[in-house]
């Protein structure tokens, strides 16, 4: 646990050094390791009239030289590893790395020869949001936490619901 | 002790050159001492011409041994050749300094040098002649000894083509340069060239029009004036680079020199229009010259394409320098004449330069095909910079020579309407209008010249495998430095030439040129002026200062350096660069009237049906239109005509004799009438 | 050899005229539901795909290797007037007829056999990088065993001869786009020729689906291309129930084709605000976006999901719409939608953009068996919502297409503009069609998968089709006796269509214009990787 | 373009308000489950794990390990064992820290 917690703490001190440096400009730039064109769907969505990214002061660019944050989808093809590598370092520090939806969590595909299965294995993952896709809903959230403006709800769920309670509250 | 001396030093060490060179055969060290013959004479002849620029003319008509012709070899030097005198030398110089290194020493070798200095030997006999058969004879003795320049590889029937197109056309040139010189000499009743500058007011205007237009002709065959131009893009690539270089530096200029000894020296035009037919002649030539020079992607027929750009510069000078003569606006004219001078020193100094980069290039890779090219900065880093000076040079980029002469070429076309005619004026400022088309085009084209071979990386395993050992070196360093002289030393310069200007036009401008010892004043006060020193000075400190600043104060933040971002890819491949011909692709389509380019996209597999499982293969051609619509028609007319007289040629030997016996007929009725 | 079965059209003749060339098997079109399968030997293929290649209305659907007995087996699909017919083949030996040179649609199908099979056409043709990466090993997971020798690296798509170089492009390229290579090869201005490589997201969804049951499959195969999550959700699970021998009850089916249309609506709508933004019309991006976003919150509101995930599922659908939400919301939506594409019409800096740009003509959409929008842009009737209609033998219900019948939106022209009315005329038909089927009443439920005692599925395989918003998805799915898969071959549309992308691409465009088809085609890498 | 600002004024704002306020549209959000632990077997966990599809459900032997980033909220272990799960109705699920989404569900159901 000791080695997780000190990652933790890195974590937290990036986040708070990116939430100083970038809280109310923070540029996102966007990999896909291998999704299924779905979540790139939903962050294409974001910055739609709907979600509309900038209001919250994130926008998205093309360059990795002038991103904060790199929102990843997908398993991580171990194909895609030049890539990937190749594009973290394009970027100038201090950075985050958000590994988006089911895949880049580990869900659908378990390692193997064509993926590495995780985010995590290749780049060192700041924020995880699940869902498959995560909704633009979720990933607000996601970028909300990255830069530490909101708090995370996902220590106090225990996905427990007592036979009359529901909603997953504990 | 005068100019001549030194110059009879420097012909006779150049004879005794190539009399080495011919014994020598393939002997190194035999071959070593003709080149060293050689540079010692092109040191003498610079020191003969820079002497007569400082001291003006030295008009002795020296009795020379007899020549074939019976008459005396009448020599003088006048400052007019002198800048061309000096640039002879340099030339010489730089390229006895290449060649040991360049040519193999073998038989072809030895007389191949034999060759050259004899024609360097022509030239200076060109440009040192006080008579009119001295010159025609040296002239065309000039012009045999570059058709054995270029004849060095005979082996291939691309030389050989070359090599004829160089000589028929310099012959058609010769004869219209004697029909000139026989009217200029008919009508003065004399043959050395200062009689007839002398009595040059006794020709009358048609004949004193005519003969000029006949020179111009003449001359321009050799200057490569638009559209006698053709030889140059033929013989350049195949003759061997010094061969090249010598031809572009010097017997091109020749042509530029003939053209200023009539309008200057032997029949100043009357009227204004001869002055602007020429600049209307120079003005298309540098336009079209170098609009086709971006098209190539053969860098010596890249460079010769850019000398017919150049010459026509050169050629526009002289025209407005001939119409402000006609509208006696004597200081313009002598203005315009000093800086298509300096213009001649400075392209011969950096196109040599240039011709032998691209040989050391093709040495080391052995493809002239830029596409095939790439670079080369980190293979041959000597000759990238030494190229890099030339480049500057011939853009006409700041702070190098070419940057000096054009600045006061357009000075001087700008004060066009100082003529106070209105056409005229109009007429100029086009002239001006299409020399910055040039200018632009040019800064384009050697982009691109410099780029595509030196810069990025190699487009073929030859270019990659390029070493630098052994490649000459010294003969192109020599005319750099030359280069960045006639830069900074161009107060000095200029003083020179307008001495020269005054004994050609009579006008002395000194003081209006340089009032003080380093600004520079077109002409006319009031206008603009510069100074090429203190640019450079200046230039030089605005790049030096801040490299200082930097290398003093180390950046303080930690930094972190990570390859360019290239989109993820996985590695940068040479195809995906720009080439020579994408690069010049804008201006393919915005000049698709002159070009008729003919575009084919070829795929290995489009008899396929399924497709796109090949290579695909992309061809824009341009249409060659001088060659095809002007040359082509003529030639066939010749084949056509021999063909007509064949029958003539019975081999029957009585009908022989009745030719002969009916032209003795008539040159005896002739006589009688 | 068995008598032929009574079929409508061509094909029945077409099936006596191979039968005349010898060694033809019909297997029937009971098993395969109306897919005509018939097994031909090797000698008899190519003469047997010149007559149909040159036979009228037939295209080559799909070509693919199955590795199941001792010797590779090639089946080609043809998709005829009113249906399909598979040939199967044992090809022994690593060499087959090169049969691209006969129908050019196979191309991309021979590269994809030889690198995963190792066997390839009798031609010395280079064949082209698909799906593994250059790092792939001798060990790197295939269907069948690796080629004899290594793919040839530098293969031939890559080499650029000439006045032309190579404009690189990707794989991480715009913001919110998948990851995909083009090396765009470029005179400086004109585009000579696109480059694609999408080996970059092969994450080996066939490889995965063998050994799964048709249940666990369904997830995967909806996540082969996610975009289309229902259509290739359906095929496979069309092909599952054929190879069983099953139809889904007519409700379910019906729910399928809700399922189906929703997705294309929000497909179109998406492509609409893509082609916005390849254009830079930032306005009608935005009113294109709210429409798909209002899409998209009636999938979830209907269907719990989005993009529609899990609905499908072999022998019926998981999910039931709510029907209330779809009436309420559907057409406020689509009014979106239409208003949207109205204005977009009457914006002529959008519209010039969108005419004569990529252009193809029906003969290129035919020659390379393009499908969906792209092929009914040119003015080929290309719908495989077709197919269904016809009563097949096996199964009493044509499936609901046959009941409500569609009209198939085509357009002239084959350029971007072109497309953009077959996508808006679909969606109107959409729409449309949605009313009928709620109107004729949808659910969920499912035909139980006929299952021996222990649990285990029977053995068979059989065809399935749907028709995504990016055109025909076809699915073919083979069962061992344990019914689980043993060959499962996925073929989206995405993976037709890309094959006429560089087409578009090189007919007298630019750069610029290269977004705009893209988003026209309106495709995915995800599809053509898988 | 005038067209273009009309429709826009006309169109009026769509704009989420969230996450200052919460969105409706969540509501239809699919969400991971929520196990009723009390009724959870052993038996029903298997069940389930043997029909996840996404590698999120493992059992450790009386504790049902859920990792919520991998769930794809596909319901299908609410299919398998109807009366154990619910929807959880969670969407905001980001987590810095991965472990932090692996949750253990105690098997409390009494065994039939």
């Amino acid at each position: 646990m000791n080695p997780s917690r000190g990652k933790a703490e890195a974590a937290r001190r990036l986040r708070d050094t990116i939430a100083a440096q970038f809280g109310r400009s923070l540029h996102i730039r966007t990999l896909d390791t291998g999704s299924c064109a779905v979540c790139e769907q939903e962050i294409r969505l974001l910055a739609a009239p709907h979600y509309d990214l900038q209001r919250l002061g994130f926008f998205f660019t093309p360059a990795p030289r002038h991103a904060d944050l790199l929102l990843v989808t997908g398993p991580m093809i171990r194909a895609f590893d030049v890539a990937a590598r190749k594009t973290y370092e394009a970027m100038p520090g201090p950075k985050v790395v958000v590994a988006t939806g089911a895949c880049a969590l580990g869900g659908v595909y378990p390692k193997d020869p064509f993926v590495h299965g995780n985010v995590g294995e290749v780049l060192p993952v700041d924020v995880w949001i699940p869902g498959c896709p995560p909704s633009p809903l979720a990933l607000l959230q996601g970028l909300g936490v990255a830069v530490g403006r909101l708090a995370e709800r996902t220590p106090g769920l225990t996905f427990i619901a007592g036979p009359a309670a529901d909603g997953g509250e504990a | 002790m005068n100019p001549l001396d030194i110059l009879y030093g420097a012909g006779g060490a150049w004879l005794a050159a190539a009399v080495t060179g011919l014994l020598a055969g393939s002997w190194r060290p035999g071959l070593r001492a003709c080149c060293g013959l050689s540079a010692l004479a092109g040191a003498a002849a610079t020191g003969a011409g820079g002497w007569s620029l400082v001291y003006g003319d030295t008009r002795v008509v020296a009795p020379g041994p007899a020549t074939i012709t019976g008459g005396p070899l009448q020599l003088q030097m006048t400052s007019l050749a002198g800048v061309f005198v000096a640039l002879l030398g340099i030339v010489a110089v730089a390229i006895a300094l290449y060649v040991p290194r360049y040519h193999e020493p073998s038989r072809g070798t030895g007389v191949y040098l034999a060759a050259c200095n004899l024609a360097l030997l022509a030239c200076l006999a060109v440009l040192a002649a006080g008579g009119m058969v001295t010159f025609l004879v040296s002239w065309e003795t000039m012009s045999l000894a570059c058709y054995l320049i270029i004849l060095r590889h005979p082996r291939s029937g691309e030389t050989a083509r070359g090599a004829f197109w160089f000589l028929a056309l310099s012959e058609i040139g010769f004869l219209l340069v004697v029909a000139a010189f026989v009217i200029v000499s008919a009508k003065t009743h004399a043959t050395e060239l200062d009689v007839i500058a002398a009595r040059g007011h006794l020709v009358p205007g048609g004949w004193r029009a005519a003969a000029y237009l006949l020179a111009l002709t003449g001359f321009g065959f050799k200057a490569g004036l638009v559209p006698l131009h053709v030889w140059l893009p033929e013989a350049h690539p195949v003759a061997p680079a010094d061969g090249s270089a010598f031809l572009s530096g010097v017997v091109v200029k020749l042509g530029t020199y003939g053209i200023a000894l009539f309008a200057f020296r032997l029949v100043p035009a009357a009227g204004s229009w001869p002055g602007l037919v020429t600049m209307g002649a120079g003005a298309v030539s540098a336009a079209i010259g170098i609009l086709y020079a971006l098209r190539e992607r053969d860098i010596k027929r890249f460079l010769a394409y850019s000398t017919i750009e150049n010459t026509g510069i050169i050629v526009t000078a002289f025209g407005a320098a001939m119409v402000f003569h006609a509208y006696r606006l004597s200081a313009l004219s002598a203005f315009l004449l000093i800086a298509g001078l300096y213009h001649v020193a400075n392209h011969g100094c950096y196109k040599t330069l240039l011709f032998l980069e691209a040989g050391v290039v093709e040495h080391a890779t052995g493809t002239r095909d830029m596409d095939r090219l790439g670079g080369l900065v980190h293979r041959l880093p000597r000759s990238t910079v030494i190229a890099f000076v030339g480049t500057l040079g011939i853009a006409a980029l700041p702070p190098l020579n070419g940057f000096v002469s054009e600045w006061l070429i357009f000075q001087g076309l700008f004060q066009g309407f100082r003529t106070g005619s209105h056409l005229t004026a109009i007429l100029i400022v086009l002239a001006a209008a299409t020399l910055g088309l040039t200018g632009g085009l040019a800064i384009y084209a050697f982009v691109r010249g410099f780029g595509i071979p030196y810069l990025g990386m190699p487009r073929t395993p030859k270019a990659a495998a390029a070493r630098e050992p052994g490649q000459p070196v010294a003969g192109p360093a020599l005319l750099a430095v030359a280069c960045a002289a006639l830069a900074v030393g161009a107060p000095v310069m200029l003083g020179a030439l307008s001495r020269t200007a005054h004994t050609v036009t009579g006008t002395s401008l000194g003081p209006l040129l340089l009032p003080g010892k380093l600004t520079v004043i077109p002409a006319h006060t009031n206008f603009s002026a510069f100074s090429p020193t203190y640019l450079t000075v200046f230039l030089v400190a605005a790049c030096a200062v801040p490299a200082l600043i930097y290398l003093a104060g180390r950046p303080r933040a930690a930094s972190v350096s990570v390859p360019v971002w290239d989109g993820g890819m996985v590695s940068f491949r040479p195809r995906m660069q720009y080439s020579a011909m994408t690069f010049s692709a804008p201006t393919r389509v915005t000049f698709d009237a002159l070009y008729r380019p003919s575009v084919s996209v070829r795929r290995a597999s489009d008899d396929d049906p399924a497709g796109r499982s090949g290579p695909v293969h992309y061809e824009a051609q341009v249409t060659p239109v001088f060659d095809r619509y002007l040359y082509r028609p003529v030639i066939r007319a010749v084949e056509w005509l021999a063909d007509a007289i064949r029958p003539m040629q019975s081999g029957d030997v009585n009908l022989y004799l009745l030719y002969v016996f009916l032209v003795i007929l008539l040159a005896y009725l002739l006589g009688a009438v | 050899m068995t008598t032929v079965e009574p079929q409508a059209g061509t094909s029945e003749q077409l099936i006596r005229r191979l039968a005349d060339l010898g060694g033809l098997e019909v297997l029937g079109g009971a098993e395969t539901r109306g897919a005509i399968t018939v097994r031909m030997l090797p000698e008899t293929l190519e003469e047997a795909t010149h007559v149909i290649a040159a036979s009228a209305d037939t295209r080559l659907a799909d070509m693919f290797a199955d590795d199941g007995g001792d010797a590779p087996t090639l089946r080609l699909i043809w998709a005829l007037e009113e249906g399909y017919l598979v040939t199967e083949t044992e090809i022994q030996g690593d060499q087959y007829p090169p049969l691209s040179d006969i129908a050019p649609a196979a191309f991309v199908e021979e590269c994809e056999i030889y690198e995963q099979f190792g066997i390839r056409p009798a031609t010395g043709k280079p064949l082209n990088r698909l799906m593994l990466p250059p790092h792939a090993g001798p060990d790197f997971p295939r269907l069948g065993h690796r080629p004899a020798e290594p793919l040839d690296e530098a293969h031939a798509l890559h080499t650029v001869g000439g006045q032309a170089f190579e404009f690189p492009f990707g794989p991480v390229r715009q913001v919110g786009v998948e990851s995909l290579y083009y090396g765009l090869v470029t005179s400086g201005e004109e585009v000579v020729d696109v480059y694609l490589f999408t080996w970059h997201k092969h994450r080996g969804v066939e490889w995965r689906l063998r050994g799964t049951t048709p249940g666990e499959g369904i997830f995967f195969a909806e996540r082969a291309e996610g975009l289309s999550a229902v259509a290739v959700g359906w095929a496979f699970a069309a092909a599952a129930e054929a190879a069983l021998g099953v139809a889904p009850p007519p409700a379910a089916a019906r729910t399928r084709a809700v399922a189906l249309e929703l997705e294309r609506l929000y497909n179109h709508a998406a492509a609409m605000a893509a082609l916005c933004q390849a254009t830079g019309l930032t306005v009608g991006q935005s009113a294109a976006e709210i429409a798909l976003e209002r899409l998209l919150r009636v999938n979830a509101a209907a269907f719990g999901h989005r993009y529609l995930f899990g609905v499908i599922e072999p022998g019926g659908t998981a999910r039931a719409p709510d029907i209330a939400v779809l009436r309420r919301d559907l057409p406020a939506a689509y009014g979106e939608l239409r208003r949207a594409a109205n204005a977009l019409l009457a914006t002529n800096s959008f519209v010039d953009r969108l005419e004569a740009c990529g252009s193809l003509t029906a003969e290129e959409a035919r020659r390379l068996g393009l499908v969906g929008p792209v092929a009914r842009a040119t003015g080929l009737a290309v719908d495989a919502r077709l197919n269904g209609r016809r009563p097949r033998s096996g199964s009493a219900d044509g499936g609901p297409y046959a009941e409500h019948p569609l009209t198939v939106v085509t357009a002239d022209g084959g350029d971007v503009f072109a497309r953009f009315q077959v996508m808006l005329g679909e969606a109107a038909e959409s729409v449309r069609l949605i009313g009928e089927f709620l109107d004729a009443g949808t659910g969920a439920g499912r035909t139980p998968l006929p299952e021996k005692g222990n649990g285990e599925l029977g053995s068979g395989h059989g065809l399935g089709w749907a028709e995504s918003s990016r055109g025909e998805v076809l699915a073919w799915v083979a069962l061992d006796e344990t019914g689980r898969i043993t060959r499962a071959r996925l073929r989206p549309g995405s993976v037709r269509n890309w094959r006429g992308f560089d087409d578009a691409c090189r007919s007298q465009n630019v750069f610029t214009d290269i977004p705009i088809i893209e988003a026209s085609f309106w495709l995915t890498a995800a599809g053509l990787a898988r | 373009m005038p067209l273009w600002f009309v429709r826009g004024l006309r169109r009026g704002v769509v704009t989420t308000r969230y996450p200052a306020r919460r969105d409706d549209s969540a509501a239809w959000l699919p969400t991971p489950p929520a196990f009723r632990s009390r009724q959870l077997t052993r038996e029903a966990a298997d069940r389930m794990v043997a029909v996840c599809p996404s590698l999120a459900l493992s059992r450790r032997d009386d504790i049902l390990v859920f990792d919520v980033g991998a769930c794809t909220a596909c319901g299908w272990c609410a299919e398998a064992a109807p009366d154990v799960v619910t929807s959880s109705g969670e969407f905001e699920l980001a987590a810095t820290v991965r472990s932090a989404l692996i949750k253990e569900i105690p098997i409390q159901g009494d065994e039939p």
